[in-house]
């Protein structure tokens, strides 16, 4: 493993892309805040995605001209949007009716850490002193079908967020289908991280420095 | 795309396999599926569990649907209905069994069932012969039951107006227990007099989210069925 | 006693009456099926009840004129109904989550037995063969704030409905605050069936004897 | 005759006394009452505790309650802001408690405490620090919590239009957790843009039934949190 040259992995947009082409066409999405807002701008061509936001739409549309901004029409993240053809709105038990009620094909989440064998922490450090705050992370990672993390490898100081064990507190467990970082994609199996592809110029072993447990190759087989 | 559009009635309900479970929206005869209910007596499927409030009247529609057989559970709150003998006889012989739920119990339930909420606990029938078997558990020096969410392999129901995404509107009492079941149901099948692109129908007045309907049917002149029993219906 | 001259107490349409004199200006009322759907004749003078039914509408009016009828605008007897301005419709869940969260003042039903302790048998006579079917009752008596019996005081074969504890499978235990027959009105209290009025020119001793429990006067307290 | 206008925001929540658990519609700026919220502070009632899923903005609205240590309690989902340390600064000092509930979980429960269910089985939280002090129980291999309906002595909401019924629709997002706070309250206090006579508001299209409402005040234009903050505003 050579850490000399500086190893440079997919872009933020880069990561939303890649992401974007996995998900089927006419699939109901929940954008976390933050970088899987980016997805939306990726859609492959041919393909209709419908998403919800858990404040009380479905077939959000993207943001409002500048001046056209209705302070009562918002997401999840309190950012100003719009209402595409087709869009719905309801209450809040309503709308976590959707998410528990497993109606929603996918959820894109960040991620804090991420465990092999797929649970998420996303929502606390824990530190005493900080200031509890849990929205509706919890609820989608226990009820929407496919949970999809979007995140960087590492932290800003480098810290892997693939690890053996979480040891932020947690937001589920076991609900992590698939990981998108700017170094890798990589599979929860039940042998752990499964890695099924690699940033173009970036050494396996690279990633497998980043991460802070086993990583399994893309060549190799998921039942070994 | 999204066009959840089916091309008929029959189409829509081609799939729906033996032994399946299916959700009848309806009251009375308010937002009974009677183009659907139908098409499935048509398409043969047999071994039914039925969930809905009552067993139909007359010999159309859901009570058409017992009376060839098809149905051999129900689960129900109010099965008999002054015009019709088809469920009596069934349930007499033995070969429809029945599950009575009280209304609110079986709404409440399907919507549990649509949300996620596995089970809950409630004050309905404490002290009645439907809390046998029941588990109850008192909280705050009063008895309830815990009572479980209901899901079902296919919904069928009315509505008065859908989008190609799904999204609908009702009519009047012809609502009832049609939103819930959508949500509760794996595949949901609404026959609309109309369907429309996405857009003609107004987001803030939207009743079920198209989310919850994955099969949309339009029937543009659908029957009543006081109006077929009065013209002497029976079906098929 | 004297049974000798025949006793004639109010007919269907003063009980219907008598009790509507006792229903607050405002009140949200469910009527069940038969003569309790007689009450929204005589509404008292300065006086609004909002009707609910459970199959979806709140703000029912009287029936359609002939030729206005509508199949999908009925009431839970499955009578075509109308819709007084300010009405809602809504889905089975919520309507019974008005009547379960104790939303509505007021049901009003019909019995075939009451006990002294309040408890209350309308759904199935228990016959082995007859075809059970309970639709909201259970869960009226349940959730309902108060609930109000409107019944003749008699089976039509002269069995007292009022008694000491029912024979037939119940309804709900200890859900009735009172009682309007055709010979009294009866408060169901801890101390059992308390008379508070008795129909003009009945005498109290023929009450007493139509009923199969304990009957309190009129006059005597409560408490004794 | 029913009408349950009332002349302002100070006589609509004049009788809330101290001590009072009140449920505040709103998520971020959009459906909160700001005016009811300012009318509540300007009447003096202390050691609330308040529902809400989050804790305001600025130091206006729900966060100027706050700040004028009204809130000795806050059950809530997202209690941080971005511009906003008035909750944070209480929490540290200990002067206003925090129970911490997921999105899903709170608007459940509310709806729970608003439809007469007592308790409820959810996946949510499951294996999470939320899920210590709680019951679970397994059914059918998977595992889920236990949680209790939430009921209040008041609703403070927001809506569009109402009329004198108290049936209620309301603008875009900013429904949210309006509906079930109305069903949840023993007394729920809408403002509105407009109240009008009864028979305005198609019955179709009623998002709230009168039922669920006790007391309407027409707000006719309502301040929005990011304008106030934006003018510099710190109520009171």
């Amino acid at each position: 493993m050579s850490t000399s040259v500086p190893v440079q992995g997919w872009g933020r947009e880069a990561m939303a892309r890649r992401l974007a082409q996995d998900i089927p066409d006419g699939s109901y999405i929940n954008l976390g805040i933050g970088i899987p807002e980016l997805v939306a701008r990726f859609v492959p061509d041919g393909r209709t995605f419908i998403y919800h936001t858990e404040n009380g739409l479905l077939g959000m549309g993207p943001s409002p001209a500048e001046g056209q901004e209705d302070p009562e029409l918002i997401n999840a993240g309190k950012r100003h949007v719009t209402a595409n053809p087709g869009a719905a709105y309801f209450h809040h038990a309503d709308s976590f009716a959707m998410i528990r009620g497993g109606h929603l094909d996918l959820s894109i989440l960040g991620a804090m850490q991420i465990s092999q064998s797929g649970d998420l922490a996303n929502w606390s450090t824990g530190q005493p002193g900080a200031i509890p705050a849990v929205g509706g992370a919890m609820d989608l990672v226990a009820g929407v079908k496919k949970v999809f993390v979007l995140t960087q490898h590492t932290t800003k100081t480098g810290e892997p967020k693939l690890v053996e064990s979480c040891t932020y507190p947690l937001t589920g467990q076991g609900v992590v289908d698939r990981i998108y970082t700017d170094l890798a994609v990589i599979d929860i199996t039940p042998a752990g991280f499964q890695a099924i592809e690699i940033a173009p110029d970036v050494p396996f072993e690279h990633v497998q420095a980043m991460t802070n447990a086993k990583l399994t190759p893309p060549s190799a087989s998921l039942s070994e | 795309m999204i066009n959840k559009r089916m091309p008929n009635a029959a189409e829509a309900v081609a799939d729906i396999p033996d032994g399946a479970s299916i959700m009848v929206g309806g009251f009375g005869e308010a937002g009974s599926p009677i183009e659907l209910l139908h098409a499935l007596i048509d398409q043969g499927a047999e071994d039914l569990t039925i969930i809905s409030n009552n067993c139909g009247s007359g010999e159309v529609g859901l009570a058409a649907l017992l009376k060839a057989r098809r149905v051999t559970k129900v689960i129900c709150s109010f099965p008999k209905t002054a015009n019709s003998t088809v469920f009596p006889e069934l349930y007499r012989e033995g070969f429809t069994q029945l599950e009575l739920v009280p209304q609110g119990t079986l709404a409440e339930r399907i919507r549990a069932g649509g949300a996620g909420v596995k089970a809950f606990y409630t004050p309905t029938a404490v002290g009645t012969p439907l809390a046998e078997d029941k588990e109850s558990r008192d909280f705050d020096g009063r008895t309830y039951l815990l009572e479980h969410g209901l899901t079902a392999d296919f919904a069928l129901i009315k509505g008065l107006h859908a989008d190609e995404h799904g999204n609908v509107i009702y009519n009047k009492t012809a609502r009832n227990f049609a939103p819930v079941m959508a949500m509760a149901a794996h595949t949901s099948i609404v026959q609309t007099a109309k369907v429309s692109a996405p857009g003609e129908l107004d987001p803030e007045v939207v009743v079920t989210p198209g989310i919850f309907i994955d099969r949309v049917v339009e029937v543009p002149h659908p029957a009543h069925e006081s109006e077929l029993i009065a013209a002497g219906v029976s079906y098929p």
